[in-house]
């Protein structure tokens, strides 16, 4: 049973703000993500949630006891350090045996123990190794067996696969979603990698410049942004600008290329207000240009087609990276390599859309529910 | 990743050389005249009989019972001294570590300071805090711990005391030189995983810093095993250190053969103890490394 | 839990508060008696004067002393960190076993007592005539403070980060450049220690520098021995006193221009 | 350490030639016109630490300097002085001249470690007690000074012992005592005074007495606190309440008692004491100068300015003592005889036995 | 201009090998992306074209000169180390620095260099600050453009870019890349991070267990590998078990479901081996079942269609992955949400796949010509 509570926690380090005002509850059992850009506070968040730090302003509750000034080696929390801090005096085995050797567990069971764990993050063999002389992504695979020996009703996990390639990351995704649900725990895990945190995360928090700007179900979080910063942060998104105009009664917004959407119901606008179109590259449709000397935009049922230049295309793997020029504008589609399709660089296509799928945002950020 | 530069640049080995050769020309060779002195023949009359050749200074010493309650008071003494200016020593220099600021600076300032003092002026305050006319007896009885002052010198707490004031602040300074780079994160990851301060110094702290306790062991029990000026002064009058005792022989008795005699059995005494040290140590490092 | 780590923490605060006045107990005796008015060390003082800061600006001899001490400290300094710098690189750096082997032995003069010490040298020195010379004196005190010296610049070798030198040698430093630029900066606390330690051992060391010294060359402490043991005037109080001023001058000097903070991240 | 000189007779079978009657008593006023002008010129002279020290230089060396333009360097090096001269090379030594009590001198003329001197330029010798000129010889150096073995004390304890067994009975803080704890033959010379087996420390010279003076001074040692060769410590010691009486030498014990309210000195009636010889040092140069400096030290006007400085006995019939000191010292040879000075010649056989049993006693 | 030519290195950890016999070239101008998993020997390798190890046997050329002997400080390349190696008694800004300083420029040129260089790394106005200070993708910048700073001809880069998050990955993959191409350097860049290698690489290179197995163009190491490490590496695929058996004098691979392929012409295989297959989820169509009741395997024109059950389906961001059941085999396949493929847990599904598109490999791992 391990439910945290972070009640307004803010953290200053002098003028800095590193974590501003941060509030939310993680349930027992629950694996919330953070994401968020570099600097943005996730580490500074975890160490205050682990009492490595003391916030400035705030509480940290576990399962509504106030422990904020509880110092970190009672709290039954574990933090997998962004950059491992293993013991370099200590061999890979008793750097892992090490939070069992604090609660006392006999020599013979925590060695058993961490063998245990270490081969889990397929680190076995290596007990016996100088953690100086492991490779990085080994380095990070023993910080995390060595949080994992201990157990601890909350762990907090800071970007624990970045040096992991994606077969064992995968894995070890599978392993922690393992422990994860077979012990009921509690982990809050940092990462910069979507993928994973969509992979793992009940619920994911984005964090921007030491706030917490949203958080949710990750497909909530990704399909319903509440605001531009979750929208660019979370995917490659074809950003267009365009201009609120009063035609006839009805507000509108306008692109440069001649899209039109009208903003019925919307309120917090005005005429003249900018506002960003966001046309996410997996709802766009690429398909040949029905007709070469068509308009370039044209309104269709629900949404609009436009018609442009095939200008790029990007071999990534296993998809394909589509750039359009619409009248000057640029937009990118992508594709599974699976897909087929026969397009060569100077292709007439077109690209279609509804507009259901086009989130608008205001200057300043927030999302337009129009 | 050295091979490279050795090749090229520089042979490390020569690095060793300025220490080495001054090691011989000012060390190794005193030394060795020492050694013909020491196997000199006495003389009441003189510092020695030159040109003699005996053993029998090594014979005086290693066997009668006035060298061996000297050379075992001496042991037991610097056992002593070096064990609690170690544990202080350890535990100060780990305050030092831990205190920010001012405290910090004022911390390490006390020690620094004491060592600009000097010893003798510092051990005769030393005396007139401890006497029984002293500020400590006073209060003491003042506070109605003690009913009437207790003589505190001219015995072995005296004398340790003393011993232990003159090694502190070098056992201190080495300590601290290697604390003082330790990274704190590990302590922190420690703490993490449930080391309480206490343990995580013991386990984290203690063995990243075990060569400085070493050093300064080292030359605590080195310089106890020789102490001169505190226990000449504070101690005891029925208890000598050796090196208080070779001073009698060479200056006061101009007796040279048994000096220096006195003065090899203490080096080999001293070198094997702290041999045995490194060796012990050396041990438990091993430990930690294996699984 | 918190209640014990209360204590603790108290505990921790009363140990380091007790042994702080215990170190700085004799020293306050020692100032205080610096400005007796009477002739004789006593505590608490009878009467205040500046008799003895008169008498020892005055007097020739201790000012010799004093100039004496700072170039030997000075020379030792130099000598014992030089010879041991350059050992433990050599050291570090050689593969060859039988070089550290052979460094422990370097630590021998210390176990010698330092009369003999002091006379051997006296004897050696002598039969080139360079005794009673600030060399010799040096000398003899390097011998004491070099393996020190060397086992604490050793000892923080342990600590530093050498994935560091790398760095350095990768971005394109030298080797000599490189000790310069990453691996000074990170001993530099181990470095001042053993300086530090050298000037305290020539500060404090008066048995062999006895033997060694001359009129011109004496020290601070084999005038303070000789003097005091037989004669107790504050004098010699007078000089601690003075040089504990000092310390305390410059440390509140580079605390106000760098900052108390990071004056303690410097130390 | 440096403080306590030791000593020894030599040809110490004090003759009763006491030539009284001094020869020329006009040479007792040696002007300062016979002295050359030595501006310019160093003399190191090797003294007693501490006190004494202070005495040599305020009287005999400053004496010296305004007489003859020379500079005199006092290196109070106290009782490593020997071991320096040994030390150093044959022709390069550290002093121009050193003091050396009995034991010193023996050893040192042993070693070689002096200089022999002309007598005949050294005038003002012939004022001096033939007594000590008789003891050790005037070969190597001359006899300038010394002290007597008496009592420093706390003058709180309330009464003022004046014999030596006084510090054996039980009146009041008797039982804390301090004695000279580096150099056995003074504790002994006083142990042997306290006897009344033998005159003076005959007792010393005969190998049966041995057992009663190693008796005596063990009773003494029961009271001992502090053993010592550092008159500092005594001094702190008694202020501080550690001991009560200790046994010092009457030169630093008056001049700490002139100076400290709180502590007294008494010379007992019946007791020994050291004397000083200055000698030059081999391979010194300065042989010239050197025979000056002696004949400068036993002058009467600079015997007297020491004797006032530094409270010491002096050799020259015709220097003066102070107030403090006057009723202390004899004034003749007649008195000088009264006084032991210890022979070395004589205790050569037994030293290393008495050194061992002192160590044993103390310990 | 800068080639860089390893001939049969090697690096011994006294008994571990984690280098051998790597020899490979890599021309002037040219990126080569290193990929293999974590412990493989990538950092060891780079650091020993940088000079900070020295192989234990072989070669490494610089523009065809002998460089093995060379020390770091006289080799025109830089590392951006795995874990930063800032130095931390020093500033950010001196850090940038530290190189120019060490080729002598003057203070004020090197400080407006260094600003300019923490500028690309989105750092301006940290210069002053103490690296330890920093998060872990601002050190990570900071450790890059010191590596920058000192403008080398070849480029080490190992993980550079693991602790940033996607939008700033990406645009200092831009950076990167622009620097590459406009300079004219040779980068050798070690990543787990395969789109990261795929948007970089002119060539890649990928190691096991401390060999380089395979070294070509991404689209061609990623389309054709040579082996079932690779295949397995670089993307998810779906391995699926066959047997050799030798039908009427031709040789045809069966898998348990049913499906058998000709292996015309192959002579390295025998009746009875086993053979793995690899169906890439990119080439696999999924389509509703046309038939419930037909035979689950049906070979097509030049490929297979089989039919299964959908049994799982996860939401990764912007791409669905599907589990289909075939006769008791999981095979998966993978969507762009735009794709709108609508389909639910249980329903009836059908796959199908050509021939071409799979991957034969025989038991030791080498890829069939089939
Ligand atoms: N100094 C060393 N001493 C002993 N073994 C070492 C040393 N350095 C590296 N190794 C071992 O060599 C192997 C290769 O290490 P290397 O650092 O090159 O791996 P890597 O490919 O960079 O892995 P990662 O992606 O995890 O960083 C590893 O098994 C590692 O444990
Ligand atoms: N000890 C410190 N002193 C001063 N500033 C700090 C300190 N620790 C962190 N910061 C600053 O606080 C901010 C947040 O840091 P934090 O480590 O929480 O970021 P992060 O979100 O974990 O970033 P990353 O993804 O790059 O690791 C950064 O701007 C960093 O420079
Ligand atoms: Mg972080
Ligand atoms: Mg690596």
């Amino acid at each position: 049973m391990a439910q945290i509570e972070l009640d307004g926690i803010s953290k200053h380090y002098g003028d800095l703000e590193a974590v501003s005002g941060v509030s939310t509850t993680v349930e027992d059992g629950e694996l919330l993500c953070l994401l968020g850009p570099s600097g943005c506070g996730k580490s500074t968040t975890l160490r205050m949630i682990g009492g490595l730090e003391m916030p400035t302003e705030g509480t940290v509750r576990l399962n509504g006891e106030d422990i904020t000034n509880v110092p970190p080696y009672d709290r039954d929390t574990s933090i997998v350090f962004q950059n491992w801090e293993l013991f370099p005096h200590k061999s890979v085995l008793e750097n892992v045996a090490f939070g069992l050797k604090m609660s006392d567990i006999g020599t013979e069971e925590r060695h058993e123990r961490a063998e245990e764990l270490l081969e889990r993050v397929e680190m076995s063999g290596y007990g016996s190794h100088d953690p100086t002389d492991l490779s990085g992504g080994q380095k990070q695979r023993v910080a995390l067996a060595r949080s994992l020996a201990v157990d601890p009703s909350v762990l907090l996990l800071d970007e624990p696969l970045s040096n992991l390639d994606k077969r064992l990351r995968e894995q070890m995704e599978i392993h922690l979603k393992e422990i994860h649900e077979e012990f009921d725990k509690t982990f809050i895990y940092v990462t910069h990698n979507q993928d994973e945190a969509f992979t793992l995360a009940d619920r994911i928090g984005i964090m921007n410049n030491g706030q917490l700007v949203q958080v949710g179900d990750p497909m909530a979080v990704y399909q319903n942004p509440t605001n531009r910063f979750t929208e660019e942060f979370l995917g490659d998104t074809n950003f267009v600008e365009g201009q609120v105009s009063d035609s006839g009664g009805e507000l509108r917004v306008k692109t440069g290329f001649g899209v039109s959407i009208p903003l019925s119901g919307e309120t917090a606008v005005a005429p003249g207000d900018t506002i960003h179109l966001s046309l996410r590259p997996e709802f766009l449709t690429l398909s040949p240009s029905d007709d070469q000397q068509a308009t370039p935009v044209a309104a269709t049922d629900g949404g609009h087609t436009v018609r442009g230049t095939l200008e790029d295309i990007l071999y990534q793997g296993s998809t394909i990276r589509y750039s359009v020029s619409v009248s000057g504008t640029s937009l990118f589609v992508e594709r599974h390599v699976g897909d087929r399709l026969e397009f060569s660089t100077g292709d007439s296509v077109q690209l279609q859309w509804d507009t259901d799928d086009v989130l608008l945002f205001r200057a300043d950020g927030k999302k337009l529910e129009g | 990743m050295l091979e490279t530069l050795r090749e090229r640049v520089y042979r490390p080995e020569l690095l060793v050389a300025p220490l080495v050769v001054f090691e011989l020309a000012f060390f190794v060779v005193p030394l060795i005249m020492l050694v013909r002195v020491s196997l000199l023949e006495q003389t009441t009359s003189g510092a020695y009989v030159a040109g003699t050749l005996t053993l029998a200074n090594y014979q005086e010493v290693l066997f009668s019972s006035h060298f061996q309650d000297i050379l075992f008071f001496s042991f037991k003494f610097a056992i002593l001294v070096t064990t609690i200016a170690t544990v202080l020593s350890v535990f100060f220099a780990y305050a030092i570590w831990r205190a920010d600021g001012i405290l910090k600076n004022a911390l390490l300032f006390i020690v620094v300071v004491t060592l600009l003092t000097t010893l003798v002026v510092r051990l005769f305050s030393i005396l007139i805090i401890l006497s029984p006319n002293g500020p400590l007896n006073q209060l003491l009885v003042a506070i109605k711990v003690l009913r009437q002052p207790v003589l505190l010198v001219t015995n072995l707490f005296g004398a340790t005391v003393g011993q232990v004031y003159t090694i502190f602040p070098y056992t201190v300074l080495s300590i601290y030189s290697v604390l003082s780079i330790l990274d704190w994160a590990k302590v922190e990851a420690a703490r993490d995983l449930g080391a309480t301060e206490l343990v995580s110094f013991r386990e984290i702290v203690l063995p990243q810093i075990t060569s400085g306790i070493l050093v300064g062991a080292v030359i605590s029990f080195a310089w106890s095993f020789g102490a001169y000026a505190a226990p000449f002064l504070l101690g005891s009058t029925r208890q000598d250190t050796a090196a208080m005792e070779v001073y009698r022989l060479m200056v006061t008795r101009f007796n040279w053969p048994l000096a220096t005699a006195l003065s090899f059995v203490v080096l080999l005494v001293v070198l094997a103890s702290v041999s045995l040290l490194f060796f012990v140590s050396d041990d438990n490092l091993g430990d930690a490394y294996g699984t | 839990m918190v209640r014990r780590q209360r204590v603790q923490t108290a505990a921790f605060r009363l140990g380091y508060g007790a042994m702080f006045l215990l170190l700085i107990a004799p020293l306050v005796v020692l100032i205080t008696t610096s400005f007796a008015a009477s002739s004789s060390f006593q505590f608490p003082p009878q009467g205040f004067s500046l008799q003895w800061y008169a008498e020892f600006v005055q007097s020739q001899t201790w000012l010799t002393a004093v100039k004496n001490s700072v170039i030997v400290g000075t020379g030792t300094i130099l000598l014992s960190t030089t010879l041991s710098l350059l050992a433990a690189f050599g050291v570090r750096e050689s593969d060859s076993v039988w070089i550290s082997r052979l460094i422990p032995l370097t630590l021998m003069p210390l176990f010698l007592p330092p009369v003999v010490l002091g006379v051997a040298l006296l004897s050696f020195f002598g039969s080139y005539n360079l005794h009673q010379t600030y060399g010799s004196i040096i000398v003899a005190h390097a011998l004491w403070a070099t393996p020190i010296s060397f086992l604490i610049i050793q000892s923080v070798m342990t600590q530093v980060n050498w994935g560091l030198q790398d760095a350095a040698l990768d971005l394109g430093a030298s080797p000599l450049r490189t000790k310069f630029e990453v691996i000074f900066p990170q001993i530099k606390q181990g470095l001042f220690a053993s300086a530090l330690i050298a000037f305290i051992i020539s500060l404090q060391e008066f048995v062999m520098a006895l033997f060694l010294s001359g009129q011109e060359t004496r020290t601070i402490p084999v005038l303070a021995w000789t003097a005091i043991s037989q004669m107790l005037d504050p004098i010699v109080n007078v000089i601690s006193t003075l040089l504990i001023t000092l310390v305390v001058v410059v440390l509140l000097l580079s605390a106000f221009s760098i900052g108390l903070n990071r004056l303690a991240r410097q130390l | 350490v440096g403080g306590g000189p030791s000593q020894g007779g030599e040809e110490g079978n004090a003759t009763d030639e006491t030539t009284e009657g001094s020869q020329g008593s006009g040479d007792a006023t040696t002007t300062s016109g016979e002295y050359p002008d030595y501006s310019g010129n160093t003399l190191t002279v090797a003294t007693w630490a501490g006190i004494y020290a202070e005495a040599f230089e305020k009287s005999v060396a400053r004496m010296f300097e305004e007489r003859t333009g020379a500079n005199v360097e006092v290196a109070p090096a106290g009782g490593s002085i020997l071991t320096e001269i040994q030390s150093a090379p044959e022709d390069n030594p550290p002093y121009d001249i050193a003091a050396a009590e009995g034991f010193f001198y023996w050893q040192g003329r042993n070693e070689n470690l002096f200089q022999e001197i002309d007598t005949s330029k050294i005038s003002n010798l012939d004022n001096v007690y033939s007594y000590l000129k008789d003891l050790r010889g005037t070969k190597y150096g001359v006899p300038t000074d010394g002290s007597l073995e008496g009592i420093v004390y706390n003058t709180n304890v309330g009464w003022e012992p004046t014999t030596w067994t006084d510090l054996l009975s039980d009146k009041q803080g008797t039982d804390r005592i301090g004695f000279e704890g580096a150099w056995y033959i003074y504790p002994m010379e006083v142990a042997a005074v306290s006897l009344d087996n033998k005159t003076g420390i005959q007792e010393l010279y005969d190998e049966q007495s041995h057992q009663a003076v190693l008796d005596r001074l063990r009773e003494f040692g029961q009271n001992v606190e502090l053993w010592t060769g550092s008159f500092a410590e005594i001094e702190t010691s008694l202020k501080q309440g550690i001991i009560n009486f200790s046994m010092w030498y009457s030169g630093m014990g008056n001049a700490a008692a002139s100076q400290q309210e709180q502590l007294g000195f008494v010379t007992p009636d019946k007791t020994a004491g050291y004397l000083d010889h200055y000698c030059p040092v081999r391979g010194s140069e300065k042989t010239q100068m050197a025979h000056d400096f002696l004949n400068h030290m036993i002058d009467p006007a600079v015997q007297s300015e020491w004797a006032k400085t530094g409270y010491v006995f002096t050799t020259n019939k015709e220097a003066t003592y102070p107030e403090q000191t006057k009723s202390q010292y004899p004034s003749s040879n007649s008195e000088w005889k009264q006084v032991s000075i210890a022979d070395f010649t004589k205790l050569s056989e037994y030293s290393s036995m008495f050194s061992s049993k002192f160590q044993e006693i103390k310990g």
